[in-house]
């Protein structure tokens, strides 16, 4: 397994930049994940829930139409039809069981849009723990519906009134909240970044999709895929992806940043393209930042890919040029998710749609026949409302049928 | 002028010392400045200058307002080092700052242009001495000061670790929680002195959530300095206007330093 | 195979009463039908694509907390981790690949909240096929993210502006369209009803739901279940649970009708339960109808249910006695929606929540141990506007954080 | 009176027939009555009486909004007895009814009613021989008229069979599609006609569309009748008070004719 050294580190990225006050609980949590990873009774619990619970694992899918107009062979791994509607739901349940075993009876968690939010309270209601998410109070406002989902589901939602009340300030609040609870509570953080071991132990968790999707594409085509394409907002799914795939030298990993209104604007979350060498929210990573090291604010019309950092493995990756990172503007997304539907009948998640099309703008530059894996990360159901909005679909009737 | 210096001071006086926090910039930069000479003038023996950060995970609201607004007001890193250079040479100036901004600052050239405008050393709140190798470098080449924290979940080892790495003093965060005035100092605070004290001889700084003259006493009979933050940012949060907050800060610095003159 | 007659009548039930002009296209429709069944390679291909398109078969899973609060052992069949989220899929599937084996090239389709009308899009862009569907004026306005859907799956929305401008309107303009372009069109309905064949031939392709869930409850806990329930609007999720079980006279079979503001109030959709015999869309049923026959108006929380008829294959399976139908009304659905979103992490379709509160009632009356399995026909995501507004979930902080 | 001495006189005439639709109950009770002695005024042989209905899946937009507009003041089915008794005697009456008002009535008693209110007979547009045995026996027993439908897409043996059921006349549908005016008569009728004479030697009426006498006289040349519906309907949907709608009324049923006389 490609870990990171016994300091938590990726080459120079990742490490601990957190209050002294959590290094016992982070070592804790280092050595509960190592044992439970160890341990075939819960492995195979894990596995289980995820098999009957979750609707792992998800299936591969050859797209045949959209193949056709791309020229290459385009295959998603379909994580949007799992329980809750992402790849999201792998890590809560790990984590969740996690917690379980370290006998601690809540979790909190930071959301931006809401997904991981809701993902944590699905987890929490099924393991019976409570539940705190944290939620920039512009968020809030914003996607009310996930709100709701999360109270429905049993969690208290607290908005966050500071910073730009967004999700870095979410983050922020976690980390503050959970030095105050450590003792019985579990910070169950949505993506691969974080202080170690937070950002192996969240691709543990993910690695699935990539260990599911190399088998499934072993046994449907005979061979490897030739390029695996994922999204990088945290970059959870896309190393869930690209994990299984690092020592197959010949399969070449692209990750896939929100370019927002368009690279050259400055308007965007292309953090390892634009971002320097610093720390934040626990990790040594790329991130956006002015000249002093302030963290500057990300635009992206995806909610789950608009954060200003990235998980440290995806900068390690970047630096040693293992994987290759772009940028996808929301004009060139939105036209591969609209692409999507119409040809296939899938409506991904915004998020996806950066992976997939990046993935439709790489193939104009491979060989005919080439085989491109997508990690179709979720499902677009709550992204409709922001469809509506980019590409004018009112309520209005397009023609009066009498 | 190091934090030793003060230290030798105050154990010389049989007391604690009394440490005074203000975000650099805050209420503005001339004012933070006014207000770090309001604090010596009225009995403090050490100053922490705040670096206002953008993502502050360990400050509780009222530091956080503080840091915004002086980042509001256009602050820029460089900035701390005029006010070092301003209010240095009566007392040690210490700044204490999340790490990015030294990083990006770059370490070398943020030791040696701090050392160069009289400053003491750093508090690093989210540096462990683990991830401080360039750091314990560069301190060492210009002089400075290294304060690290301690917290009542730090393992012995990490005690004897973290202690060893200090130079000036050791921060001891006295509650699990977020800086922030409290109403009852931390019943773990003492046992955490304690602790550390087995592992080391430098003066024990214990902080988070003084904000009176009784309480700075209370620490004060059994830690070697009492580091006062989020009360000192509520004398100017709280008040009409500046000079209200400058009036309220003298009064609350001077009771806090009869607290540990008690 | 409980099959109707010749003529498409279980019992005194369904039939045809349409005009002439339709009558040799059901007649070729059900010869189609037919030969399709028969065919391997018709089969086989229906079931590849359920498998690796529609995410089929769709787990059983064993609700374990619920069953804790229940007193007894409840099973969902989790129809809403299909593709597009509901039990819907079958059916478009199913009707989609018919219609390409008839050699036509569009499909048109009736929709009251827009589920079946994106499930038909979907169908549609999959195969390539135009797509028409008709959706009441109302409908349009209350539904416009469920309308963006539809529309960026490439299908044209036709409001109708005709009648009460809902459901069983828009059924009746696609009945009037269809005349008209039959000879290249089929008509895609969206549940057992109809004329004959169609709610033969939709039942056809949604029993796979029990045929799975009778197989997967034997494998799992070696017996059959106790009790079957599903909610029923048109009924189409209900046969399809149903069907398997009809021969094992043990199990009981409940079908669970909107109750809407409660059936005394005479607000409610429940058909079966307080409608007479009638006329309605092609077939002889239960239908919700005034003193002289004209059809009433419907009322219930969930669009899905909200329509005055029913399948007829439900209408001669309640008065055989085969199978009981009981109204649950929108107070008891929406607690049962709450109760399993707290105790399981699973937000279902509030049409899906009408079944398990029936479920829930009968428990209490069944002995301890008792084994009830639950169609759980969709997934919540398309009702939390619903959801926020009957609990009153606003989005404003329940309570703020610093 | 029944559909068959209507069309003995049109064929002595050596002409087709002339049938006006309207719902009863529009544009009220009391005018529907009045614009059937229009139309019998002014040339109509045979009058079909709608009867509204909340579904009704083989009209066009001009007559649902009739029917809904009937409906919405209250219309109630026994009502067409009372039309139909105060209309009868001069020619046939028959009324064209969705199945389920029949049923819901009781069949038998609304044959019997319908009979005892002077009227001929029923069209039926949603119901086939196939499902109508309860019908059959009814109209038998109260000697009423039975006219279903033939379609372009009906097969031989389907138009054999439904002919075979028939009494008064048949009704070809002649387009593929719901009711109402279009601007050219269907170009597959003649063929529909020419298929349906090979099975009956009853009178066959032909419907959709017609708008104008010159329409009514293109029909009249192999049609026995020609229908009229939706055009009737507009004469009131489209004008500013009823008065002005029985005058229109009054023009377009001289005009269909005259047409027919041709
Ligand atoms: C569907 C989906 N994909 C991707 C992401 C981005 O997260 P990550 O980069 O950690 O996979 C999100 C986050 O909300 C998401 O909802
Ligand atoms: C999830 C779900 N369940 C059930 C229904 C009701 O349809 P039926 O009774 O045909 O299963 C609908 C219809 O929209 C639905 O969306």
């Amino acid at each position: 397994m490609p870990n990171p050294d016994a300091s938590g580190h990726w080459g120079e990225f990742g490490g601990r930049f957190v209050p002294e006050a959590l290094i016992a609980a982070l070592d804790e949590l280092e050595a509960a994940h190592t044992a439970a990873l160890a341990d075939p009774a819960f492995t195979a619990e894990l596995e289980q829930l995820g098999r009957e619970y979750g609707n792992l694992p998800s299936p591969l899918y050859f797209a045949e139409r959209l193949s056709e107009e791309a020229g290459v062979e385009v295959w998603l791994k379909r994580e949007d039809l799992n329980h809750t509607g992402a790849h999201k739901i792998r890590n809560v349940l790990g984590q969740a069981l996690l917690t379980k075993r370290m006998g601690k009876r809540r979790i909190i968690a930071e959301t931006g849009a809401g997904q991981h939010g809701v993902a944590s309270a699905t987890a929490a209601a099924y393991f019976g723990l409570e539940c705190t998410v944290y939620m920039g109070e512009e968020d809030t406002r914003r996607q009310a519906l996930n709100v709701a989902r999360m109270r429905l589901l049993g969690a208290e939602v607290v908005p966050v009134t500071t910073g730009s009340r967004t999700l870095k300030d979410a983050m922020n609040e976690a980390l503050r909240e959970w030095v105050a609870s450590v003792d019985h509570t579990h910070y169950l953080i949505g993506s691969v970044g974080g202080p170690a071991p937070f950002p192996q132990l969240v691709r543990d968790y993910c690695r699935g999709i990539g260990d599911e999707a190399r088998a499934q594409f072993l046994e449907r085509t005979g061979a490897l895929p030739d390029v695996v394409a994922a999204c990088v907002g945290g970059g959870s799914n896309a190393m869930g992806i690209f994990t299984a795939f690092l020592d197959d030298e010949a399969v070449k990993l692209y990750g896939f940043e929100a370019g927002g209104d368009g690279y050259d604007t400055g308007r965007h979350a292309a953090t390892i393209t634009a971002g320097q060498i610093g720390v934040l929210h626990g990790a040594r990573t790329f991130v956006l930042q002015d000249e002093d090291g302030q963290t500057v604010e990300s635009h992206s019309i995806s909610a789950g890919l608009d954060y200003p950092g990235v998980g440290p493995e995806h900068a390690h990756l970047a630096a040693t040029g293992r994987a290759a990172y772009e940028p996808v503007d929301d004009a060139e997304a939105m036209a591969a998710l609209e692409k999507l539907a119409r040809t296939e009948g899938i409506i991904c998640a915004i998020e996806s749609a950066h992976g997939l099309a990046g993935a439709l703008r790489l193939a104009k530059g491979l060989k005919a026949g080439s085989r491109v894996l997508v990690n179709l990360s979720g499902r677009g159901d709550k992204d409709m409302g922001n469809v509506v909005e980019y590409f004018g679909f009112a309520g209005a009737p397009e023609k009066s049928g009498e | 002028m190091h934090a030793a210096d003060a230290f030798a001071k105050t154990r010389a006086e049989g007391r604690a010392a009394l440490v005074g926090y203000l975000p650099a910039g805050y209420p503005t930069l001339a004012d933070s400045i006014k207000a770090v000479d309001i604090m010596i003038d009225h009995g403090a023996d050490i100053i922490e200058l705040g670096l206002p950060y953008s993502d502050p995970v360990m400050d509780g609201p009222a530091i956080q307002r503080a840091a915004d607004q002086a980042l509001a007001g256009g602050f820029r890193t460089r900035q701390v080092f005029e006010v070092t250079e301003a209010v240095a040479g009566r007392v040690p100036i210490l700044v204490m700052t999340y790490w990015n901004l030294v990083e990006r600052y770059g370490v070398d050239r943020f030791a040696r242009d701090f050392a160069a405008a009289g400053g003491a050393g750093l508090i690093t709140p989210d540096l462990i001495p683990d991830e401080a190798g360039e750091w314990i470098k560069a301190s060492d080449a210009y002089g400075l000061d290294r304060v690290f924290l301690v917290a009542p979940s730090s393992t012995e080892e990490r005690i004897a670790a973290t202690v060893a790495a200090c130079r000036g003093f050791v921060y001891a965060q006295s509650v699990m929680g977020v800086t922030g005035a409290r109403a009852a100092t931390s019943a773990v605070a003492p046992a955490l002195v304690e602790r550390t004290r087995k592992h080391t001889d430098l003066p024990i700084g214990v902080g988070l959530g003084v904000r009176s003259g009784d309480q700075a006493a209370e620490i004060g009979a059994y830690g070697d300095a009492v580091i006062v933050g989020s009360a000192i940012v509520n004398c100017y949060l709280d008040a009409p206007d500046i000079p209200t907050g400058h009036q309220r800060l003298a009064e609350l610095t001077a009771d806090l330093a009869a607290g540990v003159r008690r």
